[in-house]
């Protein structure tokens, strides 16, 4: 079982889940970033004080899978989530040691999905 | 003669109208992404303060000096040169005053476009684009219809409050922009309303302001100031309540976006009534505006495809077209002088319709050269990036909220 | 004779205490969870819609039109009929305009009951019994109290802008309705109000209306008028002070919070004296008003273990009670023509005793039956699913905040 | 004798600027980090509150009783005694109302001075200074420069609605007062404002409610107050549109931060001479204001270092300043009825400065000993532990947000 | 040392903590994420524009403990976090190599409690 | 290659990056969270209910890392970030078993930085 992490540039959240989606990957969990990357912040400026603020909003992505799902995982968000700039986000995988489903207790591969 | 109880309740009227054009950007800017709410407000904020500059300086000699042939007024008043504190003929509060509660209508009538080009449009093309509207098209739409020696105004064409000058006007200026300017980007997915109740203030604050916006187009404290108070809220009662049970019958829900939608479609549809009808008039005036809105907003709009982001053509175009010719319908000699085809005079409906048709055509094809040449010159609309990543980074290089602190 | 300077003020006036009714709900919407924001300020904005018209159509004669034997009014002025811009007897406004004023009252009394049952009641439900409400309890109440043949009114009862009509009815109601309704689930953990800046917005924009709502109440410009100004000022700080001291004192802090409910408590107290006492004793009717909703609102709500989520009994229920009965301590016949005990007038004191008991009674016995009908036909509590998803998905299918975006 | 129309203009006024005091709360809180707001939101309200009960005590009586050797007034009005609604020799409105409305001019001053100390003050020595402050320093001020008799109107120095005795008075004790209590903790990095659009919400109500401060300075409804209202708006439009240009030149982009800074700094320079200018003169005097206010804010802050959190010193002080001086320069006799040195009379100038002069040292002098002596009994500043989670829920156990609910 | 990461439903967080507490577990961080999963989101209509946002609020705690306290979190989430309907959420657990308290400089075992 | 969690006091964001800055790690991911520790919350008060909230603001950094320069986050974090009170935060380190640089599709040591 794998957890991957996903960080991607928020307005390409839509087109990545539905990625996701058309390989029925369905099940994720969102959160909202800063993310300090490559990418230069847009420069912010408040009353003549000018800051590079270097931490840009993004989106991260959550998803548990199970091994055979995780090459296509990785795949459609490769597909998805690119504009080809620096910012485009990167992606992490961990192995997972266990996996819950909280309503039914059900444990392992059968609980991801 | 000057009158100070009139020149009170004018004084309040203009500040209340003042009001709503940042209360518009809340309306507004409620409705759009995080990002991009910044830019709506600036662009208001913006709006009423060169609007202003541009109205005592030009822009009241065009639509209210002496009338040049019907088409528009002379420069004798340019830098408010001899506008002083003495009455215009036919009134009673200082030709000051009179300027100040205009150069609020001045003001709003662009920032109601606002939101048909929100969340991908350049500053600098806004701001050109907006200098020349009022000047071009605003300003000799009210000397036609509210100057006396107006053309419009000659014929007889009934605008209490500006539902032609300002709702038709702004309303079709905004339909044929979306056009130009094309779709939002990613339109259509996720674009739910980041906050809600800014929005709900907005339109609560519109309400309240519209008080100031309708009954101070009487310009005094007159049997007319009354009827349009109470017109005006009646109609937006209606209107809300309208567009609520629409909304439950249709959507199987009531929402409160739906409500301050029917609010504001009230509002705009008694404009140009809210003086000259009865009070029962005016509740059907407001929930006919309601319903033709609903249906360009909920169908028609979906027909057609073109991205009107916040439905100013939905609302402030169609609602205000239906006010005009309901004008020409319910008004009643008994509350404003004149009769409507209800009480035996079709003329005025024709007279209604004319000057419908000439607003809609003058607006649109203004604007759309207005557009050529601003996209010409300056570019209207922002680059893919700037887009994704928002206006208020892009534009003015701020964020309205901060996540982390 | 309709005087153009009180017709102004009334103008003012009543656009302020319109303003009152959307304030009222963000006031409310700040203290709720975020998933509870809209539904009240949907509330809020649909009453204003909706008894709006309920007004025109039916309210204001029942409450307004020609008594009938003391209990309510006549359907004379029912849709407005007759109604016209010259004044009723005594006045010195439009009649129109004394229609739109009372309106706002009709309006605001319902919405301060959204306090009570917030987060967790069916939004049909909801307006049912707000229509019911509004018709069957606050009409004849304002009748009973204000119009010239109710038979409070006759009793020589003083309530100056409503404390009694407006504030224990809908204290008292609320009461009887989080009673019935039940307590929010999970209640008592982790309930911090979600934006407490908007509860201050509201607040703010609470006091800045009630000027129109009380001084307003004179029903145009006289010494009165100017007397109930400041004495709502001054009532609102002292009891802002108050409570401030209060939660200093006893909770070893000063809260935003307390200081706005101090503010509202104090401008509810004084809502009945504000004609008729002078400054110094409206700084103690505030402070008064402020120490007893501060004692029910911390310790008796506590005690007894109803959920009036957001203290509108323990603030307008009981700061309106002591208001009405202060009226009869500290009335001045100096001020407004009617002396109380403090200068040698118990009888007055009597009278409002009496006017106190018979709106607690009337209003909790009419709630309870209207809840109890209200309930059987269309339910008045969600679900615990959508109590827990929360109203604002439920009941209206909208969020108000993006969290991503 | 009492003008009716005069009154209802001046019960409006009064209300406008009641109003402005949340409103600065809002300006303010929005640009501060979202730990603190509620603080500042707090510190607004509660000078609303405290500063009433003040002024009708003792605040009154001092500045505007009757004169006692050009210094001070006597406490012959001390807790109201005697003041009824008989007008003031001069006046047409009640006597009461005057108090009203100065009350909210003693009421807005010191909270100017919140945005210097934002962030990192000790509430109980807040509240102290503030009592201190208004008593010591805003009284005798007020009764210089606008009392009959004061010495500094006796001079006759022009101040139409304030530009000396509150904006000058205000901004330099901010600077003052944010020297004295040293720098924010880690200042300098990740300050963006927390909620902009607050920020916006707020400048706009500002200029709403200025319409009462500046026009309402008039003390009924004449010529001079619709040139002030005229003035008022054309000088905050002005300002908005030069910072707007300044920060796009110099910063290479417009933004909205910028432009609502302008319109404070424009309404605040027009105070003093709103009703002694001519329209296309106060676009003139905005400008500068503006423009002085950006060169303070974007340069002379930095170099000199110290940490006015919010700019008052740079766009109430400087601004103020800026105002008094120009309406030395720019007054006409036509208008206001004396002439500055661009018509002539060189000694207006003389005037004003001296007058401003008197502002800074007296405000200077006063804001350092009441700071030490508030500092020594109660302490100004938070320790670092609270000034790093923040004053919300430090001094007030309460967070403005919920994060998760 | 085991690394937990639950979602939950909001409303059931408080739930949670006394359940956590009771087995001795005070020490947790909490982060407001959207979910995606089977549950079918609510309806949101905005003038007309229906859309079935499958996107959830949730609440995400992480959780460090030792190995001999997982199976008492773990219980103890399964007993308060459930409502028996679909969206009750998933429990994902991890190995986690190091845990460091910043003030101390502990490490391993003494750092997570 | 390893992924770091920190919990940070809010106000130390800065400087916490500014440390690692130094030690050459640009890269780090930012999000908003409450934290429940050993630091007593402040205590709350609504209209007269008290209420010790023990979820305090903090924030979480994720910082994925090569091996080489794990010391060195840590001990720029354990540089910047303290001070000496409880509430200080904790680090939590994991073995990662893939990165990808989204925008290149470059994988392991070479997608980190
Ligand atoms: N080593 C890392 N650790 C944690 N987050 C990272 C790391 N590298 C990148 N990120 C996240 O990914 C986002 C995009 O990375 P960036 O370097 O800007 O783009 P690219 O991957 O295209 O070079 C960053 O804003 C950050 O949130
Ligand atoms: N495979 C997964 N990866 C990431 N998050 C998941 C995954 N499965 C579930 N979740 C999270 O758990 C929440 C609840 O899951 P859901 O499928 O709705 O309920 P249930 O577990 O009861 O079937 C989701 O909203 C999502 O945030
Ligand atoms: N075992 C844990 N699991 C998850 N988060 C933790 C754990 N221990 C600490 N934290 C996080 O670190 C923060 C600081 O911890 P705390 O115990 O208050 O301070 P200290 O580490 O100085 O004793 C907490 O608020 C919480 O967010």
């Amino acid at each position: 079982m794998k957890y991957i992490i996903a960080v991607i540039r928020p307005h390409k959240l839509e087109e990545v889940k539905r990625e996701l989606e058309k390989n029925e990957i369905h099940l994720m969990t969102v959160v909202d970033v800063l993310g300090c990357g490559r990418q230069k912040g847009v420069t912010e400026v408040y009353r003549g004080v000018t800051e590079v603020d270097n931490l840009l909003r993004k989106v991260k992505l959550e998803i548990a899978v199970n091994d055979e799902y995780l090459d296509k995982a990785i795949a459609a968000i490769m597909k998805a989530a690119p504009e080809g700039d620096i910012g485009d986000g990167k992606i992490f995988i961990f192995d997972m040691a266990e996996c819950i489903r909280i309503r039914t207790g059900e444990k392992g591969n059968l609980a991801i999905g | 003669m000057i009158n100070a109880a009139d020149t009170v309740w004018m004084l309040i009227a203009t500040a209340l109208v003042m009001m709503m054009t940042p209360t518009l950007g809340f309306f507004y800017g409620g409705l759009v992404r995080k990002k991009n709410i910044l830019s709506v407000l600036m662009q208001c904020m913006v709006i009423l303060a060169v609007v202003s500059i541009q109205w005592v300086l030009i822009g009241y000699t065009l639509a209210f000096g002496p009338d040049k042939g019907g088409i528009i007024g002379g420069l004798e008043f340019a830098f408010l040169n001899g506008v002083g504190l003495a009455p215009l003929e036919g009134q009673t509060i200082p030709h000051q005053l009179f300027v100040c509660f205009q150069m609020m209508f001045a003001v709003i009538t662009p920032a109601l476009i606002v939101g048909a080009f929100a969340e991908r449009i350049k500053f600098s093309g806004f701001l050109l684009f907006t200098i020349l509207w009022s000047t071009l098209i605003y300003d000799p739409m009210a000397h036609w219809v509210w100057a006396s020696g107006g053309w419009l105004f000659s014929m007889g064409a009934l605008d209490f409050a500006g539902g032609t000058v300002i709702h038709i006007t702004a309303g079709i200026s905004a339909l044929v922009f979306s056009i130009l300017i094309g779709k939002r980007r990613g339109n259509g997915t996720s674009s739910s309303p980041h906050n809600l109740p800014f929005a709900v203030l907005g339109a609560a604050f519109l309400w309240f302001g519209w008080f100031g916006f309708n009954a101070g187009s009487a310009l005094g404290v007159k049997g007319q100031t009354v009827s349009a108070f109470l017109n005006t809220n009646t109609a937006a009662a209606g209107a809300a309540v309208t567009w609520m049970i629409l909304d439950w019958f249709v959507h199987k829900t009531p929402t409160a976006l739906g409500v301050i939608t029917g609010i504001v479609a009230g509002l705009v549809a008694i404009t140009p009534a809210a003086g000259f009808v009865t009070p029962m008039a005016s509740i059907a005036i407001g929930a006919g505006g309601s319903l033709l809105g609903f249906i360009f907003v909920s169908y028609v709009k979906k027909k057609l495809g073109y991205d009107d982001s916040l439905d100013v053509f939905g609302v402030h175009g169609i609602a205000g077209i239906w006010g005009a010719l309901a004008t020409g319908l319910f008004a009643s000699k008994e509350i404003g002088g004149t009769d409507g085809l209800f009480y035996g005079n079709p003329h005025q409906l024709w007279v209604q319709f004319v000057t419908v048709v000439v607003a809609i055509v003058f607006s649109a094809v203004g604007t759309y050269i207005l557009y050529k040449i601003c996209d010409l010159i300056l570019g209207m609309r922002v680059d893919a990036r700037d887009e994704n990543i928002g206006l208020d980074l892009t534009q003015h290089h701020e964020s309205a909220y901060t996540l982390v602190d």
